[in-house]
């Protein structure tokens, strides 16, 4: 689709809005085809291709042997972080790590870190000396709108994939790293006055606001992140927390079927 | 959160170690108009943190490819002076100040009323001279007033401030032990006026009652350091130009 | 080439560790117009390769000071992922990933033709997802593919290929053993059609009598890969846009 | 004050000296007025801020521990440096380190280290093995005149009400940090063609070179910096360096004062 | 020589190459007059500086003591690598390395590594506790055309003069690094439409690709590198190829003459 | 300055170390236009220092910002070589360069009459290939010489000197021990025709009295070395183009 200029869209998207339509033709609440797929990368120890749309997102795990930190001689450490490199579109440019790209492997960190799925101490190899630092990387490779959600659901699913490469660092044998939960990421963008989940390129090009929730299996939050320009009042926060319980768990079903095979 | 677990951080009366109840804050001071050469600016003690924000501008926005044409862009710099924590903080370079600076930054454009300076910028520059937990929301509050205090038009005054849960308990503005071992920390940013929410982040574990406890406390005291803002730019104002 | 010399990486029988022929080359996947925000694309899984290029442009070239009057400039950036690797890549700035790009742009120069777009930039970004020996190449084949599928006039297609030494004998496109504790190295980026070169590196020891058994089975192997290249562009086309 | 254009206030600035006046009315000689506090910040083991007429200055003192240099195993290190952050006036830009700020640390350092006023080999906590780590941080808040003076006077005054905190990193009761002697820094700046004590944010846009100075409580020099286009002869300088002691000598006076309170 | 404007340059060197002749009188294959200078830096364990034709080059050796990678414990390490400050030249900016001053210390890198001359292996001090790390570091003073041989000239003459400074580190005594052997390069230019050797300042502004050529002492290629925009057929680099074998021979008789001395 | 005190830099006859009287500086050997392709340069050989100067300008200065309407800017890179010390220097960004480049470009542009070039940028690049203690002086004479050859107008030539203290006698011309040793240096940068002062510099620990006399040592000095200066000057024009 050619892409409308910014004025046009956000009067185009508004009118739609008003017949509760979007431009692709999707509901509201209604998100794009996803195909998770994962082990799909020969170095990585867990990995993760996300297909979302014409979103396409890749994440890796590695581990490294480090020293733990004083204070914290019995706890390994999780790092996930996000690149978004010029190849994930037209926008995107080089050089030093953009505040965007900052943001999202921030966001999508603390969701996964403050879940708790991963046991810190259950990373120590030996006490004070050696503990596993987990890395998850995510690579955008074609951002077309969501972007978020797709590099949370590619790190997670990544994530609960990954071996401990125990023998490589001759301490024992391969493991499969135990990951408790499954933390989901949903996302709503102001698009024509209203929220919509699933935002595609053009609805974010004319859209405000964005939320960004994390959800534990049990229904918990575990981080959220408002960014961009625009404002919200708590009765439209609840609303789009109801539709973000379900969708979290639907996403969470995909993760689910993917390790079934 | 650190949510270490084993740190006791209620007494047996109720009351938090530093003796405040569950939803009470921690003593909040404000001068407007500190800063000579700015053309706002605002000095906030809350509780041992203790923020400065300038703001210089409307002034052009360059380079041009940052200009918005139907608008200003809000500059928003958050730093952590290197003595502000317990571990001196290396100058420079720091994911966590670039995260909080754009978020920061997105609020103060959706308050600010960005369309009265097209292709302009406004710098608003955040210093974190003491930190004792909560230090996103006290610059936010900081560079609310300084905002205010160089005469730029806003929707309202935007207020920071926070809630928590120590030992399974939603309580109002975390200090330094409470959200080093606590469960969950919310800060948000409030128009008080409006009611509506500018600035939003959330990390640990709450479930959706705890989560709407901890926003209702969140309202109710940023009511108060409303009161304390506004205060502090009547005393400015009253006092005359410095 | 780290040479270790006490590594062996042929067999009894004369084949290979992964029972390749002396000059057998790894299998080969392509597709094309993969990636839907870019001009054009490709992905190339070369043995246990996996390369992703985008093409975006032509586009003005800017800063100015980087516009030639009479020809467009290629920007390439080669970067690998850092799950490609058994030890993760640090992002950020890499020697060797800054001379691939410069290398890898000036072969891409020498087969695009530049003059069509005067004062113009074309970005071409070659991402390894995962690596295994030979990603250079690999990357080529892959740029080249995209810039096809992006209708950049080319005056051939650039293919992408290496052969080596290991135990003194000289082999088709090295695996990650081979590369390690081989003697020799010798990539290059060949113009099927016209025997030309654009692009070569080399590293080791070669006699110049190994120097040009190495070159007629890179030359050999061009020319298979390159049928690989032209039928991925088929499908492509004849699968109608995506 | 509006800001007069540079070549108009440099003639005003040129007229004021012929008649030995200056912009605010001050004498050649005077100094706006100073305000001292130190103990002013809840993390800084030592810390001070400085109110010199309209320029602000905060520093702050922490330590830490390290390893010794190989040739200098038993001394520990002292290292002053200043952050030009973008609040401290409208032409100051965010970004690396400029030239400017990376001398004002350099010059305030100089005249704290080579007036011996710390002993390295006090420092010392196991000989070889570990040290403190001294670090003094200058934070220009408001530059509007003379920050290189301000600065100095800032850091010696949070370093000589330093704690080392040696609870904290398990070595001992905190004690306070010797501090043997109290060195001043006193600049002078070419106004209107001759030099004035503590130039105002004006003068020091329409004057030329300046002179840093610093002395020790005999007197003696430790530190000396021109810096900016212009140049000086033997016998101005030999003005300026008597009113450098004299004008030491009160500036000491604030520090002591400030330690007795 | 004032430059000509790059197309009436090309122009004129094409007509040039027509009747085999070159700018500067030179034929096709000859050098520019070539100086060579060993242990002419104070400070530098080994040294060298070539002046070659108008280009000049600077080359220092240091040794530095560090603690092998754990899966080369026997093996010390070998880093060269080049700087191109903006004194070199005109078009030089200041700046992080630029893509050309990467490659040039890269590309003379992989000769000399790639040749063997060095045994990584004599490097070990204490296995896995101690080794060498011998840093070569080129510096161009003045590039006036065919600065990549001047460099490989510069580097491998520093590297065979090089003494291991055991002493400073007190590991026993000052002895002569050993270097097996003397790899060369060779480079040649496209210009006006031929190869040509040893291209003059304006030959590579008015020319096209370049082709580095490493061999060692028996006449192997130990690194090959294509630079610039251009193509070349292997009759072409045949061709070359002879050239470059006969021309390394004479430059390194260069530095055996010299060591002679 | 190090100060260690325990060392002995004076011998029993009262002269020092090398055999040097109390006000003698080391041998100064100066040569202009070695750098073909600069406008000016200049070697100075001082004691073991080694300093190569390049001037190319005067030049459009940009980015525009940098410009000056009414005269030029001297634009000075003071840089050592990672081989001029006997630690190897890593490359790149240096707080101690950096300063040193700053005062030394404002030095240069307070004897260069700045005004005859209004908009525009002198480049000034000094390279210290070997240091043997004071090298930012040497780089100021090599600089002068360099701006000379470059027939850039200047209102004299700037000599750089240092003299210092070591075991409390004042000396002129630290070598490398008495820096590393001695109790204070005192480098300054001399017109020597108008006797102004364009650089000063100092740490350590100097009396009033000792200031003067090191003062009095390195005007000596400068008008000694202004003579090299003016011979190197002489035998470049002498000896024609090169």
């Amino acid at each position: 689709m050619v892409a409308l200029v910014p004025t046009l869209l956000r009067q185009e998207l508004a009118r739609l809005a008003e017949s509760g339509a979007r431009l692709d033709g999707r509901g509201q609440w209604e998100a794009r085809d996803i195909v998770l797929e994962t082990d799909c990368l020969y170095n990585g120890e867990g990995s993760a291709k996300v297909v979302w749309g014409d979103t396409i997102i890749y994440a890796g795990v590695k581990f490294e042997m480090r020293t733990p930190w004083p204070d914290r001689p019995n706890q390994g450490s999780l790092m996930c972080s996000a690149e978004l490199r010029p190849i994930a579109g037209r926008k995107y440019e080089p050089g030093p790590p953009s505040p965007e790209s900052i943001e999202l492997g921030r966001v999508v960190d603390r969701g996964i870190r403050e879940s708790g799925c991963i046991d810190m101490e259950k990373l120590c190899i030996v006490p004070g000396e050696k503990v596993w630092g987990v890395m998850i990387d995510i690579h955008v490779l074609s951002d077309q709108g969501n972007m978020f959600d797709a590099c949370a659901l590619a790190a997670i699913a990544a994530l609960r994939t990954a071996i401990v490469p125990a023998e490589r660092f001759d301490v024992g044998e391969d493991y499969t790293l135990k990951v408790k939960s499954t933390p989901i990421m949903a996302s709503f963008t102001r698009v024509g006055g209203r929220y919509v989940f699933d935002p595609s390129a053009e609805e974010e090009l004319g859209g405000d606001e964005r939320i960004h929730i994390t959800l534990g299996d049990e229904g918990h939050l575990h981080s959220l992140q408002k960014g961009l320009k625009g404002v919200f009042t708590p009765e439209e926060f609840a609303e789009i927390f109801d539709v973000a319980q379900s969708r979290c768990v639907d996403l969470r079903k995909l993760v689910a079927n993917q390790e079934g095979n | 959160m650190g949510g270490y677990g084993d740190v006791k951080l209620l007494r047996e009366d109720g009351l938090r170690l530093d003796g405040r109840k569950i939803d009470e804050m921690r003593p909040i001071e404000i001068e407007a108009g500190i800063l000579p050469g700015a053309d706002g600016s605002a000095w906030v003690k809350h509780g041992l943190n203790i923020a400065v924000a300038a703001v210089y501008g409307p002034m052009e926005a360059h380079p041009r490819k940052i200009q918005r044409q139907d608008r200003c862009v809000i500059d928003v710099r958050y730093n952590m002076a290197p003595f502000s924590t317990s571990d001196r903080i290396r100058p420079g370079y720091n994911r966590r100040s670039r995260e909080i600076s754009k978020v920061t930054s997105e609020a103060l454009e959706s308050v600010v009323i960005c369309e009265r300076y097209p292709r302009s910028k406004i710098r608003v520059e955040i210093e974190i001279l003491s930190a004792e937990a909560g230090t996103r929301c006290v610059g936010i509050t900081a560079a609310s007033v300084a905002l205010a205090d160089a005469g730029i038009p806003m929707r309202d005054l935007l207020v920071g401030v926070a809630s928590g849960k120590v030992e399974d308990i939603v309580v109002l503005d975390l200090d330094k032990a409470e959200d080093n071992y606590g469960q969950a920390d919310l800060p948000v940013g409030i128009l008080p006026n409006t009611g509506e929410i500018a600035f939003l982040q959330m990390d640990g574990d709450l479930s959706p009652d705890e989560f709407n406890l901890a926003m209702e406390y969140n309202f109710k005291a940023a009511a108060e350091i409303h009161e304390i803002m506004v205060d502090a730019l009547k005393r400015r104002y009253e006092g005359g130009e410095n």
